[in-house]
Order: structure tokens, then C-alpha cells, then sequence
């Protein structure tokens, strides 16, 4: 790439945060201390300074009351940006997500269509028990109406809000918040636009697919290098889309190595890693030379001790051995 | 001596940059005083100390990065009953353990992509070892046929020797049984390929059409007025067909031939057409035909293609009872209302069963086919 | 442990004693959380109750064994004050399995059947709707008991927070609404998110009798309670408290503050509900120094032994990481 | 893209309409017809694939440009994809 600088993926988002709002006076922010406290996980510190209280919007704990207002507002004619504090919270503002948002333009006669982004945090790993440590994706991405991405790397934090904001449809975007702290390469000022559609290969190889997406990127990564020491060259696709997924990029990559394992945070019945291994099956069965091998969240709410909540979520571990079931070896 | 650290301000801060000391050392200190501001992405937070006592010396200075855990004072004092923290080991729980649904105890269990690969190479599956976890997958399968290099064999969707076979003994059977007559002549399709090239221009790239497509529908219109040429004969009697299914003659890379049916090409919209011909040789080329594509055929187009040869003299297919040929596609010096014009001619030859049609009904066929590529209507 | 049956407070030597004790407790217990906290030893969120004491213990006194308690995130000083032990408590905030929820829970998450202790809740305003059942169970099956739900003025802007007022109200439901208004929802101030900041007024709304209540005052918070917990046993329906109070320590451990200033901490610190009851017993000459020495070595006393058990109980192998997902099959110990 | 992101492309583009040429080496210079059997609907169906990877409506009469590796990549070039 032309020029890059190193940014953390909480600085990218920031940074995101603030050209749409400079590029975009329809553009607005808002959601639970976004403003004064700078956001929960500090993306917006300094945004309400620059860009003052009418677009960087404190709300109250009304987390159905402000995101059907956002709903409300792009359907005025704004671009909102809507910061539920974590997947966690969304359950209760699932209703004008899924009952407005999702199903308005199709249920109107494509009169109306709701272009606001919703931005969510997401996922375990930071001992925060049961009730703030859910990993809901795919509930999202079970709604057709939606478009729903998980920017896993500081280049997409960087590069998705821009392109989320063009879209004229709801956009649902999930932060691993395992991520924050996470240093990568980002392009010089400017290119800020990318395709919300495609998968990435971030690394490739000939023996078995590594199918996966937002925090569990990294473990895969991890899993992949520890393999390539035993000459096991594994292909690891970071999904970025969670709907629509990216049937091509997939396909191809399992018809060229003939075993796929899926890591999915979310918990195996109903997944995300589910609904892949369906597609792999119906598309590409006649290439799979080993079942399709899903390395999910154990069936549990998330306790609170970190032995316990690691065993509870995909580790490089188990992602090792879910490779090694494929090659029977 | 107390070893003041770095304290864990939450959940995911790792380290702190000192901003200011707020005592200096020899200050007498209070469980509670706060000892020293720390900048952390949440912004400036004040770090208290949990013991009395007198600070004796500061580790870090403003400015320096610290992680959680690093000691940055010196305290002379009492100790607190903080112990070191134990981290419980822990071993991954097995995945998921899948209840194993055997479906025929014993039998072997084999891999889908082994199964197609067998069949390509046309091994037979239960003569082959499975591995130590009891199952034949592809490494098993290409390790029981040493003669066919793993990226060949998993090519075509036909097995190559058992095909060779298999077209040598029909082509024996037609020159046996069949009493070939074979009629050609040159025509000029410059109309027909100008008409491609405007066609071609209006539409995208992914849409473009090969000259084989408005050809071969030409040649299926003009057959219907020539019936003779399209059906089977079997049992010494002819039964003419309602349509053209026509067999495409398809080349093989690695050597081989197959002509699949395509059902009704004269039916067929240039568009529905360029589409079963595209999805036809991708077909042969994965090795995924259908039985009923290898049987239907009535009669069989065979289209050598650019940069090939002037005229084909085909054997027919039984139980069809005629094929049609056709050469590359040529410039040629071409007399046309008494003068000489650079044409593009292409050799278009009939190869008749003369049990059921004879030199007459091709010569009709190849005039009328002549008539339609010199004004196409782009129908 | 209740020195006054009616709505009075019979506030005699022993009754002091024992209020200034329980928040002592509290506040000695939250500061060496703290501290647990910087070492490592308590992970994830942690939310401290210091400066708002005197609601926990107050309103306790109004409430029988019997009676249920649904707390919040910000709970250790109502799990104490209703009588958890503190050595299960630092348990649960380590994740040990001799913790109160077995470690599973951890500081936001606290369970106890023995006591009808029905947990904090992560969730801002989950544990209303909750409260609402217990109460109706009880109202159902004719058992005249009362359900004490503590929230912040923070869950006043949730859905859940209006659905349940109405719920209690509509059917005549005993329950103890205890707002502790402490001025801030995490780090946005109460002005900034609440059109009427007078919230015990929002529960007039539903019909609902309300009282303000000075939250730094554990005498006036236990005789506000008395009053409301004396009106809903007598099948009055629910009664809402909103005691002012203020939290000295940050919303939890990873908070700059930077939506108050120190001035203002500093002012109420003065006002402190520790220190104004200490003052207050001293001058009535009711205590004397000596007592609060006992005290203090009491409860640094509890809270060493709490540490140490903590410490040295065992975690929860990962063998079980599952059960008690379900109810394991009741048919399953008639086979066996 | 640069040169090599461009080769790397025109190859991955190949081998998605001749799976089998995957292991072969390819000559940059000569014509892929000359190197491998390559037919019209080889042509075209990579043609498409070029369109599908790059967005270029890339008109009949550009067809010789493409003939070789290295066509295609000066090509491609030329339009700045």
C-alpha cells in the first residue's frame, strides 16, 4: 500500500468517527456516554468537544428509545451513527432493529429505506461474566433486511464506517472488544472506502480452510503459524461480512483444499458456524474430503474466572486440534 | 520495604503512562493518599496507595510507559496481606463430542472427494485401504493409482482410458454399419460474424456471445425443414425427432472427445443457448454431465474452431443418422455480383446415413443453410 | 437486628452500634476491593458502593429474613448488610468456587437462596421486571411478604423501569422501589438525561406513594423505610423510595471521571454517611471513641479472614464447567 | 495495483477456468493458445473473469491485447486498474 502509519484499532475507529462527521453534516453520534465520557471504550474521546452536543449525543439508558430514534432520524434524512454499548445491550433495542429498521423498506413498497449504522461491541475475554460477554452476531445476521460486518483488522475499523454510512439500508457493525488495544498497519490519509463485501484471505494455503471473523481472527492466525511449524499450510479467510457472506470466497478456497474448520465465537446450536457449514455442504460436498469441523463457544453462559471463561471460548487449542481432526492425522 | 506496582485500573488496561508523582520521596504516606496520576485511554486517573509508611524512592519518571504489575515506588512500611495471585491451570475441554451416527457398521467410511476421485480414475472403492482412522479419503485414493498423476486424474469428469474406449468402438460400429455419403460447401458468413461483432459491442463483457451460438442455432433451424437429417435408426427403420437435440462435439484439454446433447437448440433464444453452451463444456470440464446429456442427442454439430482446418469430414454418432461439420473460419478472395471481395468463408460439410437420406437432402440443406447466413436477422 | 418494630427509630446504644458497624463493614470492605482490585486479584468491573452505605444498611432494618432483596451491579454493600457472609462474598469477587454463586458470577453477579438474595444484574434496570414477579408470586400464593428492589436513577430511563411501576401498581403488588439516586448514569450527570431529574415524582406518574429520601442519613433512610415497608404489608401496594445519596469512587475501577469535578467530591465526602452518624453518636454521647476502635478492629478483623479465604479456597475445575446449564433430569436419581 | 499485484491476478483468473494449469508454469510471452489448449470459451470465460476481478469492460476489439501473461498485465496497467 502507498504510505501507512501504525494505529491502534480504537484510534482507527476514532479517526473514522470523526471524517464522517466532518465529510457529512447529516452525520451524528450517538449513544451511552459517547460524549462527556469520551465512550466506553474511549472512541470518542474529544468528539464532543470538536464537533459540540447536537452531534455527539449523550443518551440516557434507553437503549430501545434512542436506537429507534436513530432509526427515526435517518428516516428524516440524517445518517446516525448509533453506539449501543455492547451486543450486550442490544437485546433491548433488538425489537426496532429487527421490527423497523430491518423490515421497513421491504414492508413499505420500497418507499423507505433506513440508512443509519449501528456500532456494537462484542465478545468474551475480559472476565466480565455472563451478561457482558455475549457473542449475538448471528442473531443479526439472520435478518434479511440487515447488512451486518465485523471489521477484524485497524485497516476495515478504519476503512468500514465510511462506505457503512453510503449505504441506504441498516448496517450493523460489530467491535471484537478484545480488539481496542490492537496496533495495525492503516493506509495514509484519504483512502478510507472498501468492499463490505468480500472476505479477506489473510493468509493462504493449500491444506485446510480456516474459516473465521472479528476476535477470533487473531487465534486463527495464531493456529495457522503454530501448524505451519508441523508443514500443515493453512488458509485463513476473515469473513468482514456476516451477512451477506461471501459464498465465493469460501467455495473456492475449501474446493482447493477439501477441509474447512470454522471458529466462531457464538455458541455452536443455531451459529453462525452452522449456517457456513450448511453452505460448504450443499456447495462444494463433493470437494470435502473430511467433515467440516466448527470450533464454537461450550454451550454455557460465560463465568466469570478466566480458566473457566478460556475454556469456555475458541482457543488456539482447540482450533490446533480441529485442524488435525481434518487431516486424520 | 513494600513494592509499590502499577495497579490494574480495569479490565483491559495493560499499562499506564506515569503523568506526576504527587508525594516525593521521604513524604510520610497514608493508606489512602493518592501517590501518583496515571494517563490511561480513558484519560488521567489518581492511583491510591493501601498501606501506610514513608516513600523511599520512585522507579518511573512522568512520561514513562508502564505495564500493570511493574514496580514504580519503594515504600518503607508495613506490609499489606496482599499474596501472589495463583493462576489455575487449565486443560481445554474436548470440543463438542459428536455422537458418531454410523450408518452400516463395517462398512468403510469414504470421503466424498475420494469417491468422485475413484471414480474418475475408475478404481473400485472397496479394494482400497482406508487410513488408521478407518476411512478412505483422497490421499488413499491417489496413493492405489500410481499411473495417474493426482492433478490429471482429478480432472475431467470421465474416466480417460474407459472414454477412449468407448469412442473407439463407436466409431467402429459407425463406419461398419453406417454407409457415409458426405456433402460440403464453402460459405460466406461475413454477414453473420459483422452482426457478432455489433451484437457483441452492446453487450457486457460477462454476456458476450461465441460465434458457435447464432451458428448452431442456424444449423438447428435448418434442420427442422430437413427432417431427414435429424433422428435415430434403429432396427432398420428411421424415426425422425419433434426436435433438434443437438450433440456439441467438445475437445477435451489432455486429448479426448464427448458430444452432450443440448435439448431443442432451435427452440432456444441466442441467449438461453449461449447460456446452456457456456454451462455445457464448464460441465465437461469439472466432469459433471448427466447420463441423459450422453444419450438424447438426434443429431451432432462438430465445430473445429479458429485457427484449426478448412473442412472436417466427420463420422456420424449411431444411432443418429447425420452430422454436421464445420471448418475454421477463413478470409478469402470471394467473386460476389461479379466482383472479387475479401469474404470470411467457412467449409460446412453433411455426413448422411445413406440408409435414410441421401446427397440431395444435405445439398438442400447446406443451400438453404447458405440463404439464412447470408441475411441473418440476428433471429 | 430491627430495634424498632413500628415506623420510629429507636435509636438506643445498641441499635447505633450495630448501623455504624454494618457500614463500617461496607466501607472497609470496598476499600480493600480496591486494592484486591490493583493487584489483580478481582478482575473485570468492579463497582464500589462507598459514600452510599447508609442506604443499603437503612433500608435493611425495615425488612424481615424472610422478605426478598433484587439488587444491582453495585451490590457488595447489599449483600453485606443483609447478611451474606463476607468470606463467600471475597470468594465470589476472586471466582473462587466457595463464592457465594460458586465464582461464576463474580462482583456483578451475586446469588444467595438462604438469603432470598436475587443478585446484582449487569443489566441497567433488569432486575424491575423481576421484583415484580417475586412480589406477585408471593401476592398469588398468599404469603404476605415484601420484595426490595435497589436501582440506580439511571434505570429511570429504561422501558423496564415504567412497565414494572405500572405492573406493581396495577396490581397491587408488594414491592420497595429503592432508588439510590447517586446524580450519575456511569458518566453522564442526572440534568443530562433525565428531563425531570425529580425522580421520585416519575413514580407518581403510576399512582405510586413516594418519598424523598436524604440518602446520607441512615436514621432518616430507616425510618423512611419502616413507614413504606409498614403500608405495603398492609396490602397498600408498592411504595418508592428515592434516596439522594452520592458515590465517592468512580462508576467502577476504569473511570477518569471526567464528568465531575474533585470539588464537588470533596464536598459531599464532607457530608459522608460514616462520618456524619460517627460525629453525630460522639456528641450525643451515645458512643464513645473506644467503641469505634472495637469496631474498626472487628471488621478488619472479618474482612483478614475473608481475604485469606478467599485466597486459599479452591477454583471450580473445568470439568464442570457445564453443569447446571439445565436442571439435571430429576428422573435421572429415581433410575439409578 | 502494482505489476505483481496484476500478474498475480491475471494468473489466479487462469486458473479459475483451467483448474488443471494450476501447477504448470506460464511462459509470460507467449500466447496462452500457444502454451496450453486454450479454445474460444477458455477466452472468453477468463475475459470474464479479468471483467469480474477488475470492473473493465474490455470491448472485442482489445481482445489481441490479451493474448499473453505479459499482455494482459500491460493492459491492465495502461487502464490503471
Amino acid at each position: 500500500m502507498t504510505g501507512s502509519r501504525t494505529l491502534t484499532y480504537r484510534e482507527a475507529i476514532r479517526e473514522a468517527l470523526r471524517e464522517a462527521l466532518q465529510r457529512d453534516e447529516r452525520v451524528f453520534l450517538m449513544g451511552e456516554d459517547v460524549g462527556r465520557y469520551g465512550g466506553a471504550y474511549a472512541c470518542s474521546k474529544g468528539l464532543l468537544e470538536e464537533f459540540g452536543d447536537e452531534r455527539v449525543r449523550d443518551t440516557p439508558l434507553s437503549e430501545s428509545g434512542f436506537t429507534g430514534a436513530g432509526i427515526g432520524a435517518a428516516l428524516g434524512g440524517m445518517r446516525p451513527i448509533v453506539e449501543i454499548m455492547t451486543v450486550n445491550f442490544s437485546l433491548l433495542a433488538l425489537d426496532q432493529i429487527v421490527n423497523t429498521a430491518a423490515t421497513l423498506r421491504h414492508m413499505s413498497g420500497g418507499q423507505f429505506s433506513v440508512p443509519i449504522v449501528i456500532r456494537m461491541a462484542t465478545g468474551a475475554g475480559r472476565q466480565l461474566a455472563a451478561q457482558h460477554s455475549h457473542s449475538l452476531e448471528c442473531w443479526f445476521a439472520h435478518v434479511p433486511g440487515l447488512r451486518v460486518v465485523a471489521p477484524a483488522s485497524v485497516a476495515d475499523a478504519r476503512g468500514m464506517l465510511w462506505t457503512a454510512l453510503q449505504d441506504p439500508d441498516p448496517v450493523i457493525m460489530f467491535e471484537h472488544a478484545t480488539l481496542y488495544n490492537e496496533e495495525g498497519e492503516v493506509a495514509a490519509e484519504g483512502e478510507t472506502s472498501c468492499d463490505l463485501d468480500k472476505a479477506a484471505i489473510r493468509r493462504s494455503g493449500k491444506d485446510v480452510s480456516l474459516i473465521t471473523y472479528s476476535g477470533s481472527l487473531g487465534k486463527t492466525l495464531d493456529a495457522a503459524q503454530r501448524l505451519a511449524g508441523d508443514g500443515i499450510d493453512c488458509e485463513v479467510i476473515d469473513l468482514r461480512s456476516l451477512r451477506p457472506l461471501d459464498d465465493a470466497t469460501i467455495m473456492s478456497s475449501v474446493t482447493k483444499t477439501a477441509r474447512a474448520v470454522i471458529v466462531d465465537e457464538g455458541w455452536r446450536s443455531g451459529s453462525l458456524a452452522g449456517e457456513i457449514s450448511a453452505r460448504i455442504m450443499e456447495q462444494a460436498f463433493y470437494s470435502l474430503d473430511a467433515p467440516v469441523e466448527r470450533v464454537c463457544s461450550q454451550e454455557v453462559p460465560i463465568p466469570y474466572p478466566s480458566h473457566l471463561e478460556q475454556a469456555a471460548t475458541p482457543q488456539v487449542e482447540s482450533i490446533v486440534a480441529a485442524v488435525r481432526k481434518t487431516l486424520r492425522t | 520495604m513494600i513494592e509499590f506496582k502499577m495497579p490494574s485500573l480495569g479490565a483491559d488496561m495493560e499499562q499506564g503512562t506515569l503523568v506526576e508523582w504527587l508525594k516525593k520521596p521521604g513524604d510520610v504516606i497514608h493508606k489512602g493518599d493518592v501517590l501518583a496520576v496515571v494517563e490511561t485511554q480513558k484519560g488521567a486517573i489518581e492511583i491510591e496507595v493501601f498501606s501506610d509508611g514513608v516513600l523511599r524512592d520512585c522507579r518511573a519518571s512522568p512520561g514513562d510507559h508502564v505495564p500493570v504489575g511493574e514496580v514504580i515506588a519503594i515504600l518503607d512500611g508495613d506490609k499489606t496481606s496482599v499474596m501472589p495471585t495463583v493462576k489455575p491451570s487449565f486443560s481445554p475441554v474436548p470440543s463438542h463430542k459428536p455422537v458418531s451416527a454410523e450408518r452400516l457398521p463395517g462398512k468403510p467410511k469414504i470421503t466424498p472427494a475420494a469417491r468422485r476421485l475413484a471414480q474418475q480414475l475408475g478404481l473400485d472403492i472397496s479394494n482400497i485401504a482406508a487410513d488408521s482412522s478407518g476411512v478412505v479419503g483422497l490421499r488413499q485414493v491417489q496413493a492405489s493409482s500410481p499411473e495417474t498423476s493426482p492433478a490429471e486424474a482429478g480432472r475431467a469428469g470421465i474416466d480417460f482410458k474407459e472414454m477412449r474406449k468407448a469412442i473407439a468402438a463407436a466409431m467402429a460400429r459407425s463406419k461398419r454399419e453406417i454407409p457415409h455419403y458426405y456433402v460440403s460447401s464453402d460459405i460466406d458468413v461475413t454477414a453473420l460474424m459483422d452482426w457478432l461483432a455489433q451484437e457483441n459491442a452492446s453487450r457486457s463483457v460477462a454476456d458476450r456471445l461465441l460465434y458457435a451460438v447464432p451458428l448452431f442455432r442456424v444449423l438447428a433451424r435448418t434442420l427442422v425443414d430437413t427432417p431427414e437429417l435429424n433422428g435415430h435408426y434403429e432396427q432398420d427403420t428411421f424415426s425422425p425427432a419433434q426436435t433438434v437435440n443437438a450433440g456439441i462435439a467438445i475437445a477435451m484439454r489432455g486429448g479426448g472427445l464427448v458430444a452432450p446433447s443440448i435439448r431443442d437448440v432451435a427452440g432456444k433464444s441466442i441467449d438461453e443457448l449461449r447460456i446452456s453452451l457456456t454451462d455445457l463444456v464448464g460441465r465437461v470440464r469439472s466432469g459433471r454431465l448427466r447420463s441423459s446429456e450422453l444419450s438424447n442427442a438426434t443429431v451432432t454439430f462438430s465445430n473445429l474452431g479458429e485457427r484449426t482446418a478448412d473442412t472436417l469430414m466427420p463420422i456420424i454418432y449411431p444411432p443418429q443418422v447425420a452430422i454436421i461439420g464445420c471448418g475454421q473460419i477463413v478470409s478469402r478472395p470471394w467473386v460476389k455480383d461479379g466482383e472479387i471481395h475479401v469474404r470470411q468463408i467457412m467449409s460446412v460439410t453433411v455426413a448422411g446415413d445413406h440408409r435414410v437420406s441421401d446427397g440431395r437432402s444435405a445439398a438442400r440443406f447446406l443451400s438453404r443453410l447458405e440463404q439464412r447466413l447470408t441475411a441473418p436477422e440476428g433471429s | 437486628m430491627a430495634a424498632g418494630t413500628d415506623t420510629k427509630v429507636h435509636l438506643v446504644r445498641e441499635h447505633a452500634l450495630e448501623l455504624l458497624k454494618q457500614m463500617i463493614l461496607i466501607r472497609r470492605f470496598e476499600e480493600k476491593c480496591a486494592e484486591l482490585y490493583s493487584a489483580e486479584k478481582i478482575r473485570g468491573f468492579l463497582h464500589l458502593y462507598i459514600g452510599e452505605e447508609a442506604n443499603a444498611v437503612g433500608v435493611m432494618q425495615a425488612l424481615e429474613p424472610d422478605d426478598a432483596i433484587v439488587a444491582t451491579y453495585r451490590e457488595h454493600g447489599h449483600a453485606l448488610a443483609r447478611g451474606l457472609p463476607p468470606s463467600e462474598i471475597m470468594a465470589e469477587m476472586y471466582g473462587k468456587a466457595a463464592g457465594s454463586s460458586r465464582g461464576r458470577g463474580g462482583s456483578m453477579h451475586i446469588f444467595d437462596a438462604r438469603h432470598r438474595f436475587y443478585g446484582g444484574n449487569a443489566i441497567v434496570g433488569g432486575g424491575l421486571p423481576l421484583a415484580v414477579g417475586l412480589a406477585l408470586a408471593d401476592k398469588m400464593q398468599g404469603r404476605n411478604r415484601v420484595t426490595c428492589c435497589f436501582f440506580g436513577e439511571g434505570a429511570a430511563a429504561e422501558g423496564e423501569f415504567h412497565e414494572s411501576l405500572n405492573l406493581a401498581a396495577l396490581w397491587n403488588l408488594p414491592v420497595l422501589f429503592v432508588c439510590e439516586n447517586n446524580g450519575y448514569a456511569m458518566g453522564t450527570a442526572l440534568n443530562r438525561s433525565e428531563s425531570n431529574p425529580d425522580i421520585s415524582q416519575h413514580a407518581s406518574a403510576y399512582s405510586i406513594t413516594s418519598e424523598a429520601v436524604d440518602g446520607m442519613n441512615v436514621i432518616d433512610v430507616e425510618a423512611a423505610a419502616r413507614r413504606a415497608v409498614k403500608a405495603i404489608r398492609a396490602g397498600k401496594g408498592p411504595r418508592f423510595l428515592e434516596n439522594k445519596t452520592y458515590r465517592f469512587r468512580a462508576h467502577s475501577m476504569f473511570d477518569a471521571e471526567l464528568y465531575r469535578d474533585k470539588v464537588e467530591v470533596e464536598k459531599w465526602k464532607k457530608i459522608g454517611p460514616v462520618v456524619r452518624f460517627t460525629d453525630w453518636l460522639l456528641e450525643s454521647g451515645m458512643i464513645h471513641e473506644s467503641d469505634i476502635d472495637i469496631i474498626e478492629q472487628e471488621v478488619a478483623r472479618t474482612i483478614e479472614v475473608a481475604v485469606v479465604f478467599a485466597e486459599q479456597a479452591p477454583w471450580e475445575p473445568v470439568e464442570d464447567l457445564t453443569r447446571d446449564v439445565m436442571t439435571p433430569p430429576v428422573h435421572d436419581k429415581v433410575a439409578s | 495495483m502494482n505489476e505483481l499485484e496484476l500478474t498475480e491476478l491475471v494468473k489466479r483468473t487462469l486458473f479459475d477456468v483451467a483448474p488443471d494449469l494450476e501447477g504448470e508454469a506460464i511462459d509470460p510471452e507467449t500466447p496462452f493458445r500457444d502454451q496450453f489448449e486454450f479454445d474460444s470459451m477458455d477466452f472468453l470465460n477468463f475475459i470474464i473473469g479479468l471483467h469480474q476481478a477488475t470492473g473493465e469492460e474490455i470491448p472485442e476489439a482489445d481482445y489481441p491485447q490479451l493474448a499473453s501473461l505479459k499482455d494482459c498485465v500491460s493492459y491492465l496497467k495502461a487502464k490503471n486498474v
